[in-house]
């Protein structure tokens, strides 16, 4: 067991799933020997050498090809996209290609490629540096959408994402990276993808979230326990496809359901969420609401708190499920 | 001052007429190579003549025909060897049946069945790329591969000269020369991307020079001589096994046929051009040398006919005698196994919801 | 007046806006003399000249790049893209220049492009030429998506689209260009965006759609009638932003709806419309139901028919939005 | 046959040393213009010191330091007239200044406040471009505009030798070729993409045969000469105007400093390398060209520290003095007008529903 980070769980497991199986490789830009421009490969190429820890060009099309090309292959490429704000160049080639290969060709061929990269606001960054669109990536068929949000987690995910015969993108939420830490055995077991966490138990609401956010989250329920409202707290954990059959469990115990994400309201994946719950009979005994983004460009640092969801946000939301005689 | 200076070479051993412009390459002194080169470009346009036939009754859907580029399509793959990985765009049909493809897996395929990019043979071809350029990467990846397990194979990638105009074939090529990575790209230049002629997609003066962004070789070919085809990718692809780093390979011919069924030429070009690039077409060309050589006569051209339209026709008969896939296909193949979120949309459609 | 079929009607939107204001400029692979693959740029070069009517060559990402640059300097460019399915490469420009060009600026530079494709399945065409993924470009934010479903409508937020001096996808629902015609006057009259259309008037369900499904969903409508079930239809036409006031008062009339659209289920549009009705209190009577295309590539010809939606899955999904007391 | 053959020349006015290799075009014979230039790259180095100070001090964000790349910005913004229009990458502070953005609008973008990119002047000059090489088609846009309207001007377009390998760069070349639109691609080549260096970046000799894909001209140019870069982009830009169609410039310049404030170039660079670079840097070699001509004196030289010190931190005092931007304006420039569908969403922001 260790201490580590979500940036350490990362690495820990490309580092495991490189010992344990040769086919995978590492490739994207800086990912050598600066590390990635989050240090989340550092060290990499040292252990397994500049053979399988490949700095690429700036060219993120062709990266995401090459690592369909590497898998049809059945190589088992980690592919780094710096930021998501540079990944929409990759989508043509999970669209067209990663998503379908195996389709395409009836399994003759077959793409197990990761496309690594980190996403979402929060850090005061540059422009584009604060993406959180990966409703548009799980609306492809064919590929998984991963993203974790504790360092157990990042770690276990990624190795499934990995052993995963069929391709995945694995979002990173960077202003958790470092936020806190906590004991990882690297003993190399995957976690399940395809399936929802339940991190905290609860019988009068339930909290849907993912990424960065499950950390307001889990302080808003603190803060709601506090105030006696017991909330279940989920993490979607694989936005593609996504374990409904836990969600709607929950909800169906709590009647009340809050969903909590970054990326913008409309097309983001609370609507999705929220729609499958609508069309369960008898599930909601109230409105559902969401506490998301803004349908707006991301603003730069200066004004970006009015973007980001924020803890007083998710409390109003969900006393706004609720029956008004729960106290508020 | 002078800091690099670039040239591109053209070859051809065939003109127009059949005649020799310099000494053949090695492999051409066999007859039967040549005959063997030159059954596989009839076999092509036969399987072409069928292909456009069926398009025309509603058998299969939009079909692009290879009339007049079988040399390209032929002479890279001849070149290739059985290890070697090709990553077509969608006209190399000759390239397929030569590398083993059969002709109903392709008239499954254009038919609008998945099963047809299921080759028995050769299993790690990539299936048609009808995304203009989007394979080049793939075969990048292909040949990295390769290269990292040390392998003494190689990628092929053929586009189109429109497919040059594309970012993802620049970004591509770069990679392949940072790599070194074992590829060879094969442009095959029709002359026209549907209607825009070569002259409008780029103010290059080759297609081969491409490869100088990249640093890499390239070199011209007379597309319509399949001798200089196979010699010059070839070499290409021998250099590459060997660790020397990828290769374009220009290869001008002329698309003499529509764009595809659903286009109509006339439209927007010249039928007097069409008419003078009848006269460099790649089959007469190899013919006119073969019998001047005397290893081709009448009979032999009668029972190749014969025996190519034979085994189209056959390959038809077994494309029009397959079972339809049942709807479970739909999903079959989405995921290595069907996720447990989408057993209900599996499901539905496999009782029938669906039958409007 | 005259008959117009929904090719026709989009030619002359932009004959008609090339006419009205030299700015304008259409640029493609082959709409020039070829007058485009579904030659609904026909003519136009023969009037306007190769300045005005531009073949590009192949370069998806450089078409939409491209237009960015002219927008951004007064000209008002018309960027043709080949299918949906090759629009991939453009979602970079989107995301990361179109949609925010006047937000980075704070109005100083504009991007008052009209980006067109083909989009939808049911015509047995090749690979990748059957999309209908619009929720992945609806997401964007800064940019608008509208989909016309019947030459009036074409025509009139085409011009819409021209003359909005904010980037608009203008998706063109390729089955049904020369499915049937109607009298339409090339008046220069633009129809609003942002609005939407309400095409039958009914008291016990919505049918909410888009694209070519307006073609079913009037047919499954005409067969409630004859069963005694009295169908709204709406036809959403821009879906980004979407006018759920429209959607929402027709909802709180018939208290049931069914979203019908072709694209995949999941992350599809159908799920935020689905969700915002969700998050009104007392407006829905009944479960939502969507009847959508799968969370599947879309098969090729042989296999497609069983992927798009049918009138069969609506009149279906209508039932079980149905309290029994209602004859199914 | 040789079909094709390409060069690319190397241009220098001034060696390391300040000494001329060749004789000076017509515009350097004129102190004054040459003492402008000095001002400027002086004055863009004092920008990017306060600036990398600010960053220390959380005062603005993350911050890419052009040190060492000076001649490049300015030698090009010199090159340009007012009309022309700037695209640049984001480390072309020299450039900007040399245009008249403000510095207080430099520190307010860089600080993170969309403002910073409404510059007074000049209007029509893209904002920063952060994603690498996507403004590039953009500048093809805009030059075509241009040329559509039969308008003198051209678009001037920067990016770095990292940018070189993204395919909407080839993209837009090649599409600028073929449009002979007034544009000039100057690539800023400091031989690091982050921690990337140049012959990891493609196996090309040059960058400026990038060119020679597209067919158009492509040259290189000592990026540490001011002079060098301001007559080859002067030379170009005046082609482009005059309707002779794109250029490439390939400036060979070299990052002295971290990529941006959030690297740490000792994990990938040796720092030999950058102590040989510091000898090749523009100011000290035009300072020397300057007081060997008699045209520059130690008086001069600390009176110009003076005044762009003073000038920057009066900038940066205004910039601090700014309102902060109300939380409306996240909304404000979406949309030329708010659609009704996102009133409630702005309501929400304005009401503050947001202060967690
Ligand atoms: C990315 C992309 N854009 C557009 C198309 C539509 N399209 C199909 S074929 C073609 C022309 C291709 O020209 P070329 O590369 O010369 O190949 P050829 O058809 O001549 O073999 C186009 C534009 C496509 N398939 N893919
Ligand atoms: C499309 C894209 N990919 C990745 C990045 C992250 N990134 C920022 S700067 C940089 C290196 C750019 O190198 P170069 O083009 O040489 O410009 P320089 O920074 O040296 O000025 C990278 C990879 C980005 N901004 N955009
Ligand atoms: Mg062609
Ligand atoms: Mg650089």
């Amino acid at each position: 067991m260790a201490e580590m980070r979500i940036v350490d769980a990362i690495n820990a497991a490309m580092a495991r799933a490189m010992a344990d199986d040769e086919r995978v490789i590492v490739l994207g830009e800086d990912v050598g020997i600066d590390g990635g421009v989050f240090r989340v490969t550092d060290g990499l190429i040292r252990k397994f050498g500049a053979d399988r820890v490949l700095d690429t060009p700036i060219a993120e099309t062709g990266i995401a090809g090459v690592a369909v090309g590497l898998a049809a292959q059945g190589m088992r490429p980690i592919a780094e996209i710096q930021f998501l704000g540079f990944l929409y160049a990759t989508i043509d080639q999970l669209v067209n290609h990663a998503g379908r290969l195996r389709t395409r060709t009836r399994g003759r061929l077959t793409c197990p490629l990761v496309l690594r990269a980190p996403y979402g606001g929060g850090i005061h960054a540059l422009e584009h540096h604060s993406e959180s669109t990966e409703a548009m990536l799980a609306h492809i068929p064919g590929v998984r959408v991963v993203i974790p949000s504790s360092p157990a987690r990042a770690y276990g995910l990624l190795l499934a994402a990995i052993r995963d015969p069929d391709p995945v993108v694995y979002l990173e939420p960077k202003r958790i990276y470092r936020a806190g830490h906590e004991e990882v055995a690297d003993d190399g077991a995957a976690l399940p993808l395809d399936t929802c966490f339940v991190l905290r138990e609860g019988r009068n609401v339930t909290l849907v979230t993912w990424g960065a956010m499950v950390v307001e989250t889990m302080m808003a329920a603190g803060l709601l326990a506090s105030q006696g409202i017991d909330a279940e707290v989920i993490d979607v954990a694989t936005l593609k496809p996504i374990d409904m059959a836990t969600i709607v469990a929950s909800v169906r115990k709590t009647g009340r359901v809050v969903v909590v994400h970054e990326a913008a309201l409309s097309g983001g994946l609370g609507g999705e969420i929220a729609a499958r719950l609508a069309e369960e009979d008898g599930v909601l005994r109230g409105p559902v609401r969401r506490v998301t983004g803004y349908d707006t460009v991301v603003p730069l640092a200066k004004l970006e708190r009015h973007y980001m969801p924020s803890i007083s946000r998710i409390m109003t939301a969900v006393r706004e499920t609720m029956p008004s005689e729960i106290p508020a | 001052m002078q800091v690099a200076t670039f040239a591109v070479t053209h070859h051809r051993f065939l003109d127009p007429s059949g005649r020799t412009v310099q000494p053949l390459p090695a492999f051409a002194n066999d007859p039967e190579t040549l005959r063997e080169l030159y059954r596989a470009m009839v076999l092509t346009r036969t399987f072409d003549t069928k292909a456009i036939a069926l398009q025309r009754s509603s058998r299969i859907g939009t079909y692009p025909s290879s009339l007049g580029q079988e040399a390209v399509a032929v002479g890279l793959a001849a070149a290739m060897t059985a290890d070697d990985v090709l990553l077509p765009s969608f006209r190399e049909h000759g390239a397929q049946l030569w590398r083993g493809v059969t002709p109903t897996e392709m008239f499954l395929y254009w038919g609008g069945d998945e099963r047809g990019s299921d080759f028995a043979v050769p299993r790690e071809d990539f299936p048609n790329s009808v995304p203009i350029g989007s394979q080049a990467p793939h075969a990048v990846g292909v040949a990295l591969a390769m290269k990292l397990r040390r392998q003494p194979r190689a990628a092929v990638c053929v586009f189109g000269d429109g497919a040059t105009s594309k970012g993802d074939v620049a970004e591509a090529m770069n990679m392949a020369g940072n790599w070194r990575a074992p590829v060879v790209f094969v442009i095959s230049n029709n002359r026209w991307a549907i209607s825009v002629p070569r002259a409008a997609q780029t103010a290059a003066a080759t297609l081969a020079q491409k490869a100088i962004a990249a640093g890499i070789p390239g070199d011209q070919v007379d597309g319509n001589d399949v001798i200089a085809v196979r010699h010059v990718v070839g070499e290409a692809l021998h250099a590459a096994r060997a660790g020397g780093g990828p290769r374009v390979v220009e290869a001008l011919t002329y698309r003499l046929s529509d764009h595809t069924t659903a286009d109509s030429a006339k439209r927007y070009r010249d039928q007097d051009a069409v008419a003078e690039a009848w006269k460099e077409e790649p089959i007469g060309r190899l013919r006119a040398y073969l019998t001047g050589h005397g290893a081709w006569s009448d009979d032999d051209e009668c029972q190749l006919i014969d025996e190519s339209t034979a085994r189209i026709d056959r390959a038809a008969e077994q494309y029009f005698a397959m079972e339809p896939a049942p709807p479970s296909a739909v999903f079959e193949y989405l995921y290595a196994a069907l996720p447990k979120a989408l057993e209900g949309q599996r499901d539905e459609v496999v009782q029938g919801h669906h039958h409007g």
